[in-house]
């Protein structure tokens, strides 16, 4: 099967540019590092584009391009798949990611370490697009775990700040908690299989698999959790907002986040395999999407709020997957991408706007006036995040409620809570920031973003608009060349009762907002103030952030007392010591006297002995 | 010509010995680059051979059995090479010093050892070369190294000879065996293969040779004379530690331990396998709470050598193959590793975690490369750490899973071992009285070196396959013995 | 008379024969005015090399009651004439009556060697003891206390040869011979141990020791090498023939014996502070390896040829022991601190003494690991398993001193200003013995069929 | 009658010997051994080997006990009063003992009579001795002479050597 | 075992108590003496009984022997006693441990 051009530009046109920007314009011109690698991104969306288009037509691709690690009869490939899935995400995350670029060549201008942000920064992408387009789960993981070291270097980037440092550990070594689960999924899958290609395993599994396979579902699931902040581990998420806000951008929308749900829907005959995994997944994941969205609304953070709401949308999606309906799952994660990115895109531009690397409520307030542009984008985000029609929130939103309705009434109601409280944290935020009372300082202070940080975001913005258009397309798309079943993949199809209550949820979301920061506008600092123990109760978020912490302290103190008492202390200071009792030994068996006499003596009683042992 | 490769450099040790400071310098430079050359162009008449032994020498029958034979095959010519690049490294790393011409000639003489050591094909002779690896290694520690040299050096050599003891006379019983069963005094590997011996008899040898092997990996709880040692020991020095000494162990395994006792090394695998996986994780939480670089980097090489010893004990081709090509990843990374160390405590004769910060803004590429190094280190994918962890845990999830899923918990605590120490030394802020003024960014020779290792981190990582293939001979030779499921 | 005439012309006698006229040379010439000593000496010392020599054409046989010669006699005399040869070349007073002594003890060394008998053995310890408690006193150590050492040595070696007596006299009772025969019965089992007992005083066997690191220590550090080698390795084979001589269970206290001793003699030399104290219990230790090897060699049957191992750890041990007194005697050290830095000192001198301590604690490629090795591996043939434990713990500790030996003269700074070494004889010596030493180890192939001969 | 005086002679040489294990004095323990050394040289000659009597008693009751007078009397000065004669409270009866010991000894054994059953009284011994010693013991001998030459070396060179 | 032996013997253990007990040097030297005089009636009785003249030469070669340690002996107690050191045994204890 031929492999066409795009593909091999997919890999070749970011690595040419990394290369290029590392050893050429970084050391000499380092204001030029961004211009091959947003010529690669141009060059990369359109690849993505043209196979998207070319997988439309029932084109599709599974290909082992080479010989990756060999011994034996073992072996590991590399590979591509280009089919439906893959093809659908990889425009979104192409384009998006192309749009995030261009936003952060001018976010990120004055920065002195520009080149290093850069470079990380389409490793980054490339590291995604890799992912996506792999035909086996070891190549997968590469890429996996290439995202993973990405956010490490793109959220700790601004070295000098201890909570990025912190955050980029934490969210490394929570990553790295995940891909301990994949890593032991593709050694069970090797050692059943001996092989790990999606298609290849898929087959296989129609004839059995051993009695591990079904931890294999399990653990999947598991490291999609650490990378698609599911519940027990989604802690690293908000916390990773220290990175710069383009960083955040692409993390969210595009790149790391989606990676698990991405996983899950690759796998997903697997995780289907394994009985009742689905529905623990769709459990947590309504769990997650209800618990990130209460969250979301105490936040004030700007960027904190869109992370929180990030996780509830990602456990919305893995609600939707949950139930059987992993179509609906990767369409809320391509809209999810357009109006994330155009989200936080906007508070980057706020936050550049105030000269800051982040912003708070409190300090902002009425910027409709001095950012315009931003508040018309942010506003069309907000209303695709709250699922209004016709937006591209709405469609996506619209088929989890039809899911959550179809499987039952607690599902119903996990997935109408998400989309009420999406509702009123995006409004919550879009009042206070925009519209609500203005802080002390003067909102002319702010100024609007320049151009090469608005286009994209317009762009973004009418995306996040119209993409719905786009959704009956992406259902035929994901159905070419799946390895999943069919009704799987299917979409919803519009009904009034599911638009009624969809709309209904977010309506009250908006109204809730209204009414508790525009009615009232300081009803927003003052419960903090007289609610203290609330206060407490969502700074911890609901105190699993403390158990987190102690769980942390835990391995820290195990750590401590294994390296310090046990190994230095203890068994080394056991083993040094043997030299002074060596030492000390011999003294006890030395003859101290030095007389004559004992030394006949002893010779006496050694023959006595010699004798004794011969005779007796 | 085998012996040339031990020779040469014996040789030239003697050579440097005896001539001035510079001259030395120079002259060790000129053998180490020779030895290298001909090591990699062993690898012509080694692939032109489809055999396993791909080269071998022999000389006559001597007293007792023993005999001269050496011999070269894909898992030892990866060694050699390794052994004769990270000498070459060692050297260059520290040409700055000022080091007496004992220095250079320790060097060349501790590559003579160890290329013994991974040539030998008679178990006396192998005995004998992997004893005399602790001579130079003892002077390069206690002569050349920061303070506590002259305890680390002591230790270091007391604590190797203890389980060395223990090897010689697991192969004097070993030996005795053999004859007492086939009549003949044998010492040839390859005669005493597939030997397997049982009982009681049989499981005190196999231990014996644990415990020999073990102390040099280092086994756990075999394992406290390493961090002193490295730590003592001169950038140089703890190349060659790392990079080269600790594979003799795994070397062993492969070499002795398995194909002589296929039968006990299967039915003993819960307990040296778990040894392993404790390795693995009693090293990784010993690092985390290091606030010695070289220390932190010694206790991840517990960690790391743990993952070889149960790839390699997996008896499956991958397990195996990758058991030993983690060994040259191992030596590669750790060793550059180390070479950074030194060229930091070069400058400010620091090593503590907590002397430096901010190193990102004043030694770019120092961060850069270091990063890179570490995330080697830690198995990141597409760098050859990961190569050799997955493979061997692959390996050993088809043996023991249950020793590879214990095992894997290792890649989470390499991160939180070695990714604390990277932010704190290079990310952090520069604490009061810090060294890291006196820091400055790596020079061309330095950065030559670093790329070099570097390069050879990622080529491995996604292109093993030249390296595999090299090995491929050996791991078929080898697992046959085995009792895979 | 024939007779009489008949047994000085055994050819197995020609070495022994060779040093007593040696001595009598030596004597004469230094009576003469008009020679100096050191012409007596070089007298002395040519008729050891020519005994030396001799041993090449000595047949092996019996003649009369008192002498006969196997390989083990012949090969031990190797030993014996290899040993005295440091110390006679490195002699330097104007004086030829030590060298007369030392050529006596040698010739003593030599008789017991070559005899059959009883008598013959009780006459050639004694021919060689006597002159050595004489040695003692004649040649000190520099800053020795006079006479102690020399006057425990005699008191207790005499007390030793009355106990071996008494067992030859035992013996005599049991079996009515004096020859090298089985006495049975509870009283030769008796007689057996008694002369044990003496043999293991000779060779410093715990805790028959005591006397030993007193005499080495104040004795000139050459005449301490020589008793370290020659006279040991006479002490070793008088054990050996009472073990070929005893029933099979009266040698299986010997490997635990050696083996304590090893460890005994270990330990103790970790705490000493003066060299050549420190070198004494390092011979102790030694000297349980070799009696841990007389053990092995008695369980397999006694059998003259497979005493090779014994034999290579003795060559061995010649080389590495004369060796490591010599650089005490080179180095004019006493005191083990002033050891350190004597490395930057005089770095030849000190690395042939690294060099020899590395031998001694049985570092491959060197001679003393070869020895070692063949020792552990009788060991492992007869299954004695836990003397060999324990022997290779001592070789642990051991290890611990003598490297400490090393660490202190290369790693240390010089605190101390030694004197001028002297050039010359004793330099030589030690080059040879240092490069024996370490070469033995790699190059025994040209002992192998020769000592194969030699013992078969 | 001969079985007597070996009992006789046997029990004198212990008596005497035990009293030297009891005496403080040197030359008192001097003289003791030399009545035990006496009564061994009897129990020689009982033996049917007067020839090795006579060598025990010229040579140790001789030669070997001079020396140690002379050892005894070489003795620092503080040292030597505590072994002076003075001090020795059993030297008459003693000597008179030993004396009158052996003149019995002597008379009883002149009486003749059957040799003890302990001993097996071969004079002809006696006489193969020289042949046996310079026949093939020859080598034994000439190795005690040279003992014997040894030791004359010992008392000959001092510490301290002549001066050439 | 004859008479003479345990004559032997017993000469022999008391010339041993006189060693092992006795503190003087020459008190000492005279219960080695004593010991080899023991073992002369051993091997003179026993030459007897076997009828062996070897055993009588032994017993000869003995004797000279013994008088020669005698005179070694007692040449070293006269060097400790011209160096002015008294002839007790526990007097000499410098060299310990």
């Amino acid at each position: 099967m031929a492999v066409p051009v795009s593909v091999y530009l997919l890999f070749l046109a970011p690595t040419a540019a990394l290369l290029v920007s590392f050893f050429f314009l970084r050391p000499y011109k380092p204001g030029w590092t961004h211009l091959p690698i947003l010529a690669s991104c141009a060059v990369v969306s359109g690849s993505a584009i043209d196979l998207a288009a070319k997988v439309y037509t029932g084109w599709s691709l599974d290909q082992t391009m080479g010989l990756w690690m060999a011994a034996g009869n073992w072996s590991v490939s590399f590979g591509v798949r280009i089919d439906g899935l893959s093809s659908a995400v990889l425009a979104m995350v192409a384009v998006v990611g192309a749009l995030i670029h261009v936003y952060a060549a001018g976010y990120m201008k004055e920065d002195p370490a520009f080149p290093r942000f850069f470079l990380s920064f389409h490793l980054f992408y490339l590291s995604m697009i890799g992912m996506l387009v792999s035909n086996n789960f070891v190549q997968f993981y590469l890429f996996w775990e290439g995202v993973g070291l990405c956010s490490f270097l793109l959220i700790g980037f601004w070295t000098h700040k201890p909570a990025a440092r912190a955050a980029s550990l934490q969210a490394f070594v929570t990553n790295r908690v995940g891909d301990f689960a994949f890593l032991v999924a593709i050694f069970i899958l090797l050692k059943t299989y001996g092989d790990t290609s999606f298609g290849r395993v898929f087959e296989l599994m129609a004839y059995g698999g051993g009695p591990l396979l079904a931890l294999v579902g399990l653990l999947l699931f598991v490291a999609a959790a650490s990378k698609s902040a599911q519940f027990p581990l989604y802690f690293w998420l908000p916390d990773a907002m220290e990175g710069p806000t383009p960083v955040s951008a692409l993390m969210h929308a595009a790149t790391m986040v989606t990676a698990g749900i991405f996983l899950l829907a690759r796998a997903w005959p697997l995780v289907a395999f394994v009985p009742g995994l689905p529905h623990l997944i769709a459990a947590v994941g309504g769990g997650t999407a209800v618990f990130a969205g209460l969250l979301a609304c105490g936040q004030t953070d700007l960027k904190r709020i869109l992370a929180y709401s990030t996780v509830s949308h990602l456990g919305l999606m893995a609600l939707a997957l949950g139930l059987g309906r992993v179509g609906i799952a990767v369409l809320h994660l391509i809209m999810h991408g357009f109006f994330k990115a155009v989200l936080f895109l906007c508070a980057g531009n706020i936050a550049h706007g105030l000269g800051k690397s982040a912003a708070d409520i409190s300090e902002t307030g009425g910027l409709r006036k001095s950012m315009p542009l931003t508040m018309a984008c942010f506003t069309a985000g907000a209303l695709s995040l709250a699922g209004f029609w016709p937006t591209a929130g709405f469609f996506s939103k619209d088929g989890i409620i039809e899911a959550a309705l179809e499987a039952g009434p607690g599902w119903l109601a996990m997935a109408l809570a998400a989309a009420a409280l999406g509702g009123f944290y995006i409004s919550r935020m879009l009042f206070l920031a925009f519209f609500g009372p203005s802080p002390e300082q003067k909102p002319g202070r702010c100024h609007e973003a320049p151009a090469c940080m608005a286009v994209p975001v317009g762009f973004l913005a009418l995306a996040a608009l119209t993409a719905g258009g786009l959704s009956h397309g992406i259902g035929a798309l994901l159905g070419i060349g799946r390895l999943s079943s069919e009704e799987s993949l299917a979409l919803a199809h519009f009904s009034w009762p599911v638009f009624g209550l969809g709309t209904s949820a977010a309506v009250a979301g908006l109204g809730l907002a209204w009414f508790a920061t525009m009615a009232r506008p300081s009803f927003d600092w003052t419960w903090r103030r007289r609610l203290p123990w609330l206060q407490a109760l969502v700074a911890s978020d609901f105190g699993w952030r403390k158990v987190v912490a102690l769980v942390a302290s835990a391995c820290w103190g195990l750590a401590e007392w294994i390296g310090g008492f046990l190994d230095h202390r203890t068994w080394d200071g056991l083993i040094e010591g043997s030299v002074p009792a060596s030492v000390a030994l011999g003294g006890t068996l030395s003859l101290k006297s030095g007389r004559l006499g004992d030394y006949l003596w002893w010779i006496l009683t050694g023959t006595a002995v010699l004798l004794a042992a011969v005779l007796l | 010509m085998l012996t040339a490769l031990w020779l040469v450099p014996a040789v030239g040790g003697a050579a440097c010995l005896f001539s001035s400071r510079k001259t030395s310098r120079l002259l060790s430079a000129v053998f180490a680059a020779a030895v290298f050359a001909y090591s990699l162009w062993l690898s012509v008449p080694y692939t032109a051979d489809a055999g396993v032994w791909g080269v071998v020498e022999s000389g006559p029958a001597w007293i007792f059995g023993i005999r001269y034979h050496l011999a070269l095959d894909g898992l030892a010519l990866s060694l050699v090479w390794l052994t004769s690049f990270l000498t070459v490294v060692s050297l260059a790393a520290s040409w700055r010093g000022s080091f007496s011409a004992g220095f250079w000639a320790s060097f060349l003489f501790l590559e003579a050892a160890l290329m013994g050591v991974f040539l030998a094909r008679d178990l006396f002779v192998f005995y004998v070369f992997w004893e005399a690896t602790l001579i130079p290694m003892f002077f390069i520690i206690g002569l050349w190294g920061s303070e506590g040299r002259r305890h680390a050096a002591m230790k270091f050599f007391l604590f190797t000879f203890f389980g060395s003891l223990f090897m010689l006379v697991g192969l004097l019983a070993l030996v005795t065996h053999e004859h007492a069963v086939s009549g003949v005094w044998t010492w040839d590997m390859g005669a005493l293969a597939g030997t397997n011996p049982q009982g009681l008899a049989g499981t005190l040898m196999f231990a014996a040779f644990v415990i020999g092997f073990g102390v040099k990996i280092p086994l756990f709880p075999m394992h406290t004379w390493l961090p002193d040692a490295h730590t003592e020991a001169p950038a140089a020095g703890s190349i060659m530690l790392a990079g080269v000494m600790l594979k003799m162990g795994v070397y062993g395994f492969i070499r002795v331990l398995l194909p002589v006792f296929p039968r006990l090394s299967w039915e003993l695998l819960p307990w040296v396998g778990g040894l392993a996986c404790v390795n693995i994780l009693y090293g990784s939480l010993c690092a985390m709470q290091q606030k010695d670089l070289k220390r932190l980097i010694a206790y991840s090489s517990v960690a790391h050598l743990g993952f070889c010893l149960l790839g390699v004990l997996s008896w499956t081709p991958e397990g195996v193959a990758g058991g030993s090509l983690q060994m040259l990843n191992h030596g590669i990374t750790t060793g550059a590793l180390f070479m950074m160390i030194g060229f930091l405590y070069e400058r400010t004769h620091r090593r503590g975690l907590a002397d430096y910060g901010e190193l990102v803004g004043r030694a770019p590429w120092l961060t850069f490369f270091f990063g890179w190094a570490i995330m080697a280190s830690i198995g990141l994918p597409g760098m050859n750490g990961f190569i050799g962890e997955f493979m061997s845990l692959a390996g050993m999830a088809r043996a023991l899973p249950f020793m590879a899923v214990v095992a894997a918990l290792g890649i989470v605590l390499s991160a939180a071992y070695s990714l604390p120490a990277y932010q704190t030394v290079f990310w952090g802020a520069s604490p009061a009285g810090s060294a890291s003024s006196k820091v400055t960014d790596l020079d061309a020779r330095e950065k030559v070196l670093v790329w070099l290792l570097c390069g050879l981190m990622l080529y491995i990582g996604l292109c093993p396959t030249p390296f595999l293939d090299v090995l491929a001979p050996s791991v078929a030779a080898l697992v046959p013995y085995g009792f895979t499921p | 008379m024939r007779e009489l005439l008949g047994f000085f012309s055994a050819p197995m006698l020609w070495p022994q024969l060779t040093l007593a006229s040696g001595l009598l040379c030596c004597l004469a010439a230094g009576m003469a005015r008009e020679v100096s000593a050191s012409v007596a000496r070089l007298l002395g010392a040519v008729s050891l090399v020519v005994a030396l020599w001799m041993l090449m054409f000595t047949a092996r046989g019996e003649a009369g009651p008192l002498v006969g010669l196997d390989g083990l006699g012949l090969a031990w005399q190797i030993l014996f004439y290899a040993g005295g040869l440091p110390v006679l070349l490195s002699l330097d007073e104007d004086d030829e009556v030590p060298a007369a002594l030392l050529l006596a003890s040698c010739l003593g060394a030599g008789l017991l060697a070559a005899s059959s008998s009883l008598l013959m053995l009780f006459i050639g310890l004694e021919l060689m003891s006597l002159p050595a408690y004489l040695l003692v006193a004649r040649l000190p150590a520099p800053g020795a206390p006079p006479h102690e050492a020399a006057v425990k040595y005699f008191f207790a070696g005499a007390l030793a040869s009355c106990l071996f007596l008494l067992g030859m006299a035992l013996h005599y009772v049991a079996s009515g011979s004096l020859a090298l025969s089985p006495a049975p019965g509870a009283m030769g089992l008796a007689a057996l141990a008694l002369m044990g007992a003496a043999a293991l005083f000779k060779i410093g066997v715990v805790p028959f020791h005591f006397w030993l690191p007193d005499v080495y220590e104040s004795s000139a550090p050459a005449l301490a090498g020589f008793f370290s080698t020659s006279v040991k390795t006479a002490a070793l084979l008088l054990l050996m023939r009472l073990a070929a001589l005893g029933p099979a269970p009266a040698g299986a206290c010997l490997p635990w014996l050696g083996a304590g001793t090893s460890l005994y003699g270990a330990l103790l030399a970790l705490r000493q502070t003066r060299l050549q104290r420190l070198l004494a219990y390092s011979s102790v230790s030694h000297a349980g390896i070799l009696v841990l090897g007389v053990g092995a060699w008695a369980a397999q049957g006694c059998d003259p040829a497979s005493a090779a191992p014994l034999f290579f750890y003795g060559l061995v041990y010649v080389f590495m022991s004369n060796g490591a007194f010599l650089f005490v005697r080179l180095s004019g050290l006493s005191r083990r601190p002033e050891i350190a830095g004597y490395g930057s000192l005089r770095p030849v001198h000190a690395g042939l003494f690294g060099v020899l301590l590395l031998s001694l604690a049985g570092i491959p490629p060197t001679g003393g690991f070869l020895a070692k090795l063949l020792i552990f591996w009788e060991t492992v043939k007869v299954g004695l398993y836990g003397p060999l434990a324990v022997a290779a713990l001592a070789t642990l500790v051991g290890l611990g001193y003598y490297l400490g030996l090393i660490r202190d003269m290369f790693f240390d700074e010089p605190k101390w200003r030694p004197a001028e070494p002297e050039k010359g004889a004793v330099e030589v010596l030690l080059w040879v013995c240092a490069v024996l030493a370490a070469s033995l180890g790699i190059l025994p192939w040209i002992f192998s069929s020769a000592l194969g001969r030699l013992l078969s | 009658m001969r079985e007597i005086c070996f009992y006789l002679a046997g029990a004198g040489a212990v008596f005497f010997s035990a009293l030297m294990l009891f005496q403080r004095g040197l030359y008192a323990g001097a003289a003791c051994l030399l009545g035990a050394l006496l009564q061994v040289g009897v129990l020689l000659y009982l033996a049917g080997s007067p020839l090795v009597g006579f060598l025990q008693v010229v040579i140790y009751a001789g030669g070997v006990m001079a020396l140690i007078v002379v050892a005894v009397m070489s003795a620092p000065a503080d040292d030597r009063d505590a072994a002076m004669w003075g001090v020795f409270s059993v030297p008459r009866p003693l000597v008179a003992g030993s004396v009158l010991l052996l003149g019995v000894e002597l008379a009883l054994a002149c009486a003749g009579g059957g040799a003890p059953g302990a001993v097996g009284a071969t004079g002809a011994l006696d006489k193969t001795l020289g042949n046996v010693l310079f026949g093939p013991y020859a080598l034994a001998t000439e190795a005690a002479a040279l003992l014997l030459f040894v030791a004359a070396l010992a008392l000959v060179s001092g510490p301290q050597r002549r001066a050439r | 075992m004859t008479p003479a032996v345990q004559v032997g013997l017993a000469l022999f253990g008391l010339g041993l108590a006189a060693v092992a007990l006795r503190g003087r040097l020459l008190a000492m030297l005279l219960g080695l003496e004593l010991m080899i005089a023991g073992v002369t009636v051993i091997l003179t009785y026993q030459a007897g009984v076997f009828g062996d003249p070897a055993g009588l030469a032994a017993v000869v070669l003995i004797i000279a022997v013994a008088a020669a340690e005698a005179v070694v002996g007692l040449c070293l107690i006269l060097r400790l006693h011209h160096a002015g050191l008294s002839g007790e045994a526990s007097s000499l204890s410098e060299l310990r441990e």
